[in-house]
């Protein structure tokens, strides 16, 4: 692992977030999701910060890191792909549409482009039921997805 | 505390109503098979996930199985420890921890002593019915202790001693569901952790996940080598638990069978880390007086209290952890790094032994002093002045490689000049030792009198920490000890604080002192067993003609042919250390 | 302003739409233009009216006649008398508890509606970020009866009376587990509101949340009274950001009010509310895991006892209730417990919300009384399955529930029902599957969420669901045999039996509940490698019809992976054994050559 | 915001919302503004709802038409979203389903200025517990 170096404004940040909750361990959930919202994900030496201001040892931190599928250490492409697998959007073919993703993008779930434009990754049940299958593009919700669609859906942040 | 009345197995039993099943079967004598339980009686240890799911039994009336570690007996319950349905589903249990288990038990370093290989041979399973993907990870070899977790059954009980008993906080759980193993942070090496190699993830994991760095063969080759001179020495804690792995009862002292074996398998001197603890107790007791003087005086530069250091896990502890309290503890080395430069500058120039032709071996209950001799301040020229530690267990298996019988060995001396010891020397072993043999001679050196008495009770016993005042001549001297990290973290934050009400400290890193060491015959979970050892180091200790380090006539000879003074130039230069301030550890590289 | 004076609404349901509505508006439309009636009177389809058994249905607004089972020749009657003559048609009302002789005057609206909304009282009634919407509807007058005039004992007494059960699946009483809360000795002890709704295909607390937060808030006060906590926390999924938005609107807005935070309503009763969240961990909604989560730490259960009503969040007496719970707990100390009690089944009291999701018509968020059968919830509520295709089976309980099918429809809905009938409850997804769905798909479906979503724990969760996943696996690709599936079967009650914590306990329950429904699909699966439902991948033959190949090679030239054989204008044959069934070939084949066995 | 003191006070400053909100109630003032209701869960709002509401903002502005739009809650009709529902005085309230901006208008123009109904209606298919 390489050394990336974090922003020093950034880090200020997140202390002052560490700061607003005690640094009181019990808010280590609280403080990755900041974390994770300040940074865009949560590489090694991030955590290692978060230990020390918590006073915890980076071993835990990373125990719930990983134990938290909404956590990541990887970055994520400048717009994220999610594939809901919930069980209404599955029953409406929601593999099909992951698969469409992976073959128009070129990449596997969890992985990102090249490009760093976008990511993949799947998600269990946004509750939008109504709508499946659905895709999240980073924060937009798109329903009724058809793998015919999948084009379209990356096209529009392809320019 | 109210009594209930049960009946497992058709026999009726009465318990106490905070006990398990497990405990209340085990009043009856029915031992229910545990795997990920653990408990180190009298020493407030215990890991009891709940989450093998081997002792599980049947409660009558309940919907699913009880596990017996973690469940509680109950007026009138009715329980059947090996129904059909139990029978069915603790083997099916075990069959699936088998199929995510490398079948390499014939090539494995835990084989023989394997918790899981023995529970398949109790419940006889003779096939594996499940077969599938296989959670694998990365191998990991440290220093010190080598993590292979494809064999890790996630019993929890490393990352209970790393985390609760120890606070060394380098191993978690990390992951979820098939992936989830326990791990340093960012599944990297246990080096770039806070990982003190105290061992004692390795003493308890019932599986080979986590094993020792082995260095016999280093040590057979270099036996092997006829321009070598092989110097051997011994902890004092080893005589006390060696015995075990050749099926003699716990706490045997084995002092001149290991003698024996250890000429028999050709070093060319056998000799004692106890006459090096002798010369500990001259160094550090020295550092004490010294310091409490001054202090006394009204030296404001001088820090009390002293903190022993003989222990390497607890070295690498306060260097990672408290590193703003590194000119509290005595800079007087560790035994083990204090015979390495004698046996090389002294003993070896004496025969005209060329240093880079001289060999020594240390045989440690301790796993943390593999990587102790490896440390950069204890080389000369990168020549380390102790070559290679093994451990109990590993001298037990060279002994048993070389053919030995041990038990029909007679009982031989340590070599002279450096294994000639005093009973302070054997006490090191156990948790207290170590202070009381610095007291007993501080006693005599500061007061100017003899002990009536060399035993210090009030200093002895398993407690987690204690304290005794001791009078040295109306002068109430205030003595604390802890073993056990966790433990010791306690009396260092007090003293970070300013609150150490102590002159003197004494800390060793495993539960029960050396005589506990991760490097010792595994005790699976038996108090009992330590217990004897510490017993065992007492009668060395009775039994010896001179109980006071600095009446050991070697000793004397040494100062009065090599060293000059405790604390003197030559003492400073081969004797003592210094620390480093590890705590901005990171595992990223830079 | 308003021009057209009579409104006539038909059903443009699916099964109406079957027997003929749509030549009942043709016929109105008709029949309006021709009478001259157009500037007065409108005929419109409208969507499903949820009573598809009295289809057609034409409903008259603003008289709110409703006419059922009407046929295309009635129009005229309907259009005559009731529009022009200003007279019901006797013979086509709904007729429902009206006596014959009154029925033309009565005010009846139609069929007694299926669905209470009771927890959904607010949801789509009132802004969610006003709360004095929430309290022109009754908002915390139920927390201010409590307060002035009720004790903690005694509102514990009326939620036992009520019958309210948990409904986040498990159906524990709430009343008792107040109680035994309320029972415990400690300095400090706190409410927990779960809203870690994890199930796939279940949205009825985010529901709740975004459309009446209030509701919890004050329900939570109610139980703090209750219990004699002061601190409440909301652990609520990170994945519902609007709901987490509105919940903090709610409570920032309650404390302006005094309604939360110190002294409320005058009475000295403190009681404050923070959010904790989760981060993507479905076995968080297991209590004791939630409750280390809470703590920050890895959300792994822990054996109970203690239970959390002794030692729970901080080490404290806790007692967690989940979304839907709370939102129905104003509603029965506002409207007594009696009230609550007449509702539903003997065992199971009140309505249930269920998130009516997959190859149904009307997917939506529904609220019914217990006791209510799956058929009227399908197949009325419902609009029943989409696109005209057959019922196949309705899964309930999520990755923890079993699949109900045909021989499962006219039973009343309850907890024990459910569980008699090898599911379960659960927290209320409801996904209905038709004939293109594969049950032992489904089940390797729900054995993967589970297998993602194991906290790794204990071994027969970690291992053992892996394994069956693995089996299922064998079974969908055509591998398995015989013996396979005595192994999932035996292995299922294993992990059952031995599993630590509620996710362990029933994740074989979609496995042992579609072996005993479909057994005869998993033996064609394992005997005859074949899917009945098109699913499997693996089970899948491209083939090549040699009548209709003219061998232009087409379809050879576009298979990724060369499985495709054959000379220039004769017919090509499909390698099976390199074939990866991605249809390329039959995409392009312009001849019809190609067809799936 | 003056903090609720007492139940009493809690129950008088109901009457007074219930009067000036008539929240959820059929309305019997003729002389009142007509009430849109947008349904505004995540169903919703990833369906369009957000925008469908700024249209009924918009268009009663700029038309000078005397009605209120707010957002609500899901109205469980997720099969038809976004999903609005108009209570028009004297008149019992209408749920619309599968409004997008185009439909919305249409909705405007027929039903809100003309009394006339468009396709899509939802005929509510629940009771709600009376308040009362």
């Amino acid at each position: 692992m390489a050394k990336i170096k974090l922003s020093e404004r950034k880090l200020q940040e997140l202390k002052e977030v560490c700061k607003s909750f005690n640094n009181d361990k019990g808010e280590l959930i609280n403080v990755l999701h900041k974390a994770q919202s300040i940074f865009g994900y949560l590489p090694a030496e991030l955590q290692e910060v978060i230990a020390k201001e918590l006073n915890v040892s980076v071993a835990h931190v990373y125990g719930v890191v990983t134990f938290y599928s909404f956590f990541t250490m990887t970055p994520k492409g400048q717009h994220p792909i999610s594939i809901c697998l919930g069980t209404a959007c599955y029953v409406r073919g929601a593999e099909k549409v992951l698969e469409e993703f992976r073959r128009v993008l070129k990449i596997q779930v969890g992985e990102t482009t090249a490009d760093g434009k976008f990511s993949l990754s799947c998600l269990r049940c946004v509750g939008a039921c109504g709508l499946a299958p659905v895709v999240l593009v980073g924060e937009k919700v798109y329903g009724r997805v058809s793998p015919d669609g999948v084009k379209d859906i990356v096209a529009e942040y392809n320019n | 505390m109210e009594m209930v009345k049960l009946t497992i197995d058709g026999k009726p039993v009465e318990v106490e109503n905070d006990t398990t099943i497990l405990k209340a079967a085990k009043t009856i004598g029915i031992d229910i098979p545990t795997l990920c339980y653990f408990q180190l009686k009298d020493m407030n240890i215990e890991n009891r996930p709940g989450g093998c799911r081997i002792c599980v039994v049947e409660v009558v009336g309940r919907r699913n199985l009880a596990p017996a570690c973690s469940t509680n007996v109950a007026k009138d319950m009715v329980v059947n420890t090996h129904s059909i349905r139990v029978l069915n589903a603790r083997r099916t249990v075990l069959e699936l921890i088998l199929s995510d288990h490398p079948a390499e038990c014939l090539t494995c370093a835990k084989s023989g002593y394997c918790e899981l290989q023995t529970m398949a041979q109790q419940l006889g399973v003779r096939e594996l019915p499940f077969q599938g993907a296989q959670s694998t990870y990365r191998k990991d070899t440290s220093p010190a202790i080598i993590r292979d977790v494809d064999k890790c059954i996630m019993c929890r009980r490393c990352e209970m001693m790393c985390n609760d008993v120890q606070t060394v906080g380098a191993l978690s759980a990390v992951n979820r569901g098939f992936m989830a193993v326990v791990a340093p942070a960012f599944e990297m090496n246990l080096e770039k952790s806070p990982c003190t190699y105290c061992g004692q993830c390795v003493s308890v994991c019932p599986t080979g996940a986590l094993t020792e760095v082995d260095h016999s063969r280093n040590v057979i080759n270099s036996l092997a080598d006829p321009t070598k001179t092989v110097v051997v020495q011994t902890a004092p804690a080893v005589r006390a638990a060696l015995g075990e792995e050749f099926g003699l009862a716990p706490g045997t002292l084995v002092t001149g069978k290991m003698v024996a074996a250890l000429r028999r398998l050709g070093f060319n001197y056998v000799f004692d880390t106890d006459f090096a603890a002798d010369l500990t107790i001259m160094e550090e007791g020295s550092e004490l007086l010294d310091r409490l003087t001054r202090y006394l005086k009204g030296d404001q530069s001088v820090k009390l209290p002293i903190l022993t250091s003989c222990c390497p896990g607890w070295v690498n502890f306060f260097e990672h952890n408290f590193p703003d309290l590194m000119d509290v503890p005595s800079t007087a080395k560790s035994p083990q790094q204090m015979f390495g430069p004698i046996a090389k500058e002294y003993f070896g120039k004496k025969l005209g032994i060329e240093r880079k032709n001289m060999i020594v071996v240390s045989i440690m209950p301790c796993l943390a002093k593999k990587y102790e001799c490896q440390r950069d301040e204890f080389k000369v020229n990168g020549d380390p002045d102790v070559n290679f530690s093994l451990s109990t267990r590993e001298l037990a298996h060279l002994i048993k490689l070389a053919n030995i019988d041990f038990n029909s060995l007679p009982d031989e001396d340590f070599d002279n000049p450096l294994g000639a010891s005093t009973g302070a020397a054997a006490i090191f072993a156990n948790t207290g030792g170590v202070i009381e043999a610095a007291c007993r001679t501080a006693y005599e050196l500061y007061t100017g009198k003899k002990l009536e008495k060399v035993e210090f009770d009030e200093l002895r016993g398993l407690e987690s920490i204690r304290h005794a005042t001791l009078d040295f001549n109306g002068l109430p001297i205030n003595i604390g000890i802890a073993h056990g990290l966790g433990n010791a973290r306690k009396l260092l934050e007090d003293v970070r604080a300013g609150k150490s009400q102590f002159h003197a400290i004494e800390i060793m890193a495993c539960p029960g002192g050396c005589i506990g060491g991760g490097g010792q015959p595994f005790h699976h979970g038996d108090s009992e067993i330590i217990k004897q050892r510490a017993a065992a180091i007492y009668r060395e200790d009775a039994g010896k003609p001179i109980r006071k380090s600095h009446e050991n006539p070697f000793i004397i000879e040494l100062y009065k042919e090599f060293l000059g003074k405790p604390l003197g130039e030559k003492s400073h230069h081969l004797l003592h250390t210094h620390y480093f301030d590890k705590s901005a550890g990171t595992f990223v590289d830079e | 302003m308003a021009k057209i004076k009579y409104h006539m609404l038909v059903c443009g349901g699916t099964s109406c739409h079957a027997s003929n509505s749509e030549d009942i508006l043709k016929n109105l439309q008709d029949l309006i233009k021709i009478k001259g009636l157009d500037t007065d009177v409108q005929a419109i389809k409208t969507g499903c009216f949820g009573f598809c058994d009295k289809g057609p249905i034409v409903k008259m607004m603003p008289d709110n006649t409703f006419y059922i089972q009407v046929k295309p020749e009635d129009c005229a009657e309907i259009i005559e008398e009731h529009i022009i003559k200003g007279k019901k048609v006797d013979r086509l009302l709904y007729q429902g508890t009206a006596s014959k002789e009154n029925l033309s005057n009565s005010n009846n609206t139609g069929p007694h509606k299926k669905q209470i909304r009771i927890a959904l009282r607010n949801c789509g009634v009132i802004n969610p970020e006003n709360i004095e919407e929430y309290i022109a509807r009754n908002g915390y007058q139920a927390l201010g009866k409590v307060l002035t005039e009720l004790t903690p004992e005694a509102t514990i007494e009326i939620m036992k009376k009520s019958g309210l059960r948990g409904r986040g699946g498990g159906g524990f009483p709430t009343g008792l587990k107040w109680e035994i809360t309320r029972a415990v000795k400690a300095d400090q002890k706190y409410v927990v509101c779960n809203a870690d709704e994890g199930d796939p295909g279940a949205f009825m607390d985010r529901s709740v949340l975004e459309g009446d937060p209030h509701t919890v808030l004050e329900a939570m006060a109610i139980n703090g009274y209750c219990t004699g906590a002061d601190k409440g926390v909301i652990y609520i999924r990170a994945e519902y950001p609007l709901a987490v938005e509105r919940l903090k609107i709610a409570m920032k807005q309650a404390r302006e009010y005094g309604l939360l935070g110190q002294d409320i309503l005058g009475t000295g009763f403190n009681f404050d509310i923070e959010i904790r969240y989760g981060a993507g961990a479905f076995v968080c909604g297991e209590e004791t895991a939630l409750i280390h989560s809470m703590e920050g730490l890895r959300g792994e259960p822990t054996v109970k006892p203690p239970f959390p009503s002794e030692s729970g969040f901080l080490g404290k007496p806790t007692n967690v209730n989940n979304v839907e719970t709370y939102a129905n707990i104003p509603a029965i100390i506002n409207k007594g417990a009696d009230w609550f009690a007449s509702i539903g089944t003997e065992k199971s009291k009140g309505t249930k919300v269920f998130a009516l999701a997959g190859k149904i018509n009307n997917v939506g968020l529904i609220e019914v009384p217990m006791g209510i059968t799956l058929r009227e919830v399908i197949f009325e509520i419902g609009g029943g399955i989409k696109n005209g295709r057959t019922f196949k089976a309705v899964q309930t309980g999520g990755p923890s529930g079993g699949m109900l099918t045909e021989k499962d429809l006219d039973t009343p809905i309850d907890y024990d029902n459910l569980i008699a009938a090898g599911s379960m409850m659960g927290s209320g997804g409801m996904i209905v599957m038709d004939e293109d769905d594969c049950m032992v798909a489904m089940a390797k479906f729900y054995l993967e969420f589970t297998v993602e979503e194991s906290c790794g724990k204990c071994s027969p969760c970690r291992i053992g669901n892996k394994r069956l996943y693995e089996m299922l696996e064998k079974v969908t690709q055509g591998h398995a045999v015989m013996d396979d599936l005595d192994k999932l079967r035996n292995l299922s009650h294993v992990i059952k039996d031995t599993s630590l914590c509620g996710l362990g306990q029933t994740s074989p329950n979609p496995v042992l509940s579609s072996m005993d429904n479909f057994y005869h699909e998993y033996l064609e699966h394992v005997g005859n490698k074949k899917c009945r439902a098109g699913s499997c991948k693996s089970l899948m033959q491209y083939i090549i019809n040699a009548e209709n190949c003219i061998g232009c090679t087409l379809c050879a030239r576009n298979c990724p992976v060369d499985a495709i054989a054959g000379e220039r204008k004769q017919a090509h044959v499909i390698d099976q054994e390199k074939c990866i069934k991605c249809g390329a070939c039959m995409e392009k084949c312009k001849f019809n050559a190609i067809f799936i066995n | 915001m003056e903090k609720i003191k007492s139940l009493a006070d809690l129950k008088k400053m109901q009457e007074t919302l219930r009067v000036k909100n008539k929240v959820g109630e059929m309305s019997t003032d003729t002389d009142s503004l007509i009430l849109v209701k947008v349904a505004m869960a995540t169903c919703g709002i990833a369906s369009g709802a957000r925008e469908v509401m700024e249209v009924f903002i918009e268009e009663f502005a700029k038309r000078n038409i005397n009605a209120s739009v707010k957002q609500t809650g899901c109205m469980g009709y997720c099969y038809a979203e976004p999903t609005i529902e108009i209570t028009k005085p004297g008149n019992e309230p209408i749920t619309f389903g599968y409004v997008d901006l185009k439909k919305a208008i249409r909705i405007i123009d027929k039903y809100v200025l003309n009394n006339e109904l468009v396709d899509g209606i939802i005929p509510v298919n629940y009771e709600t517990i009376d308040h009362k």
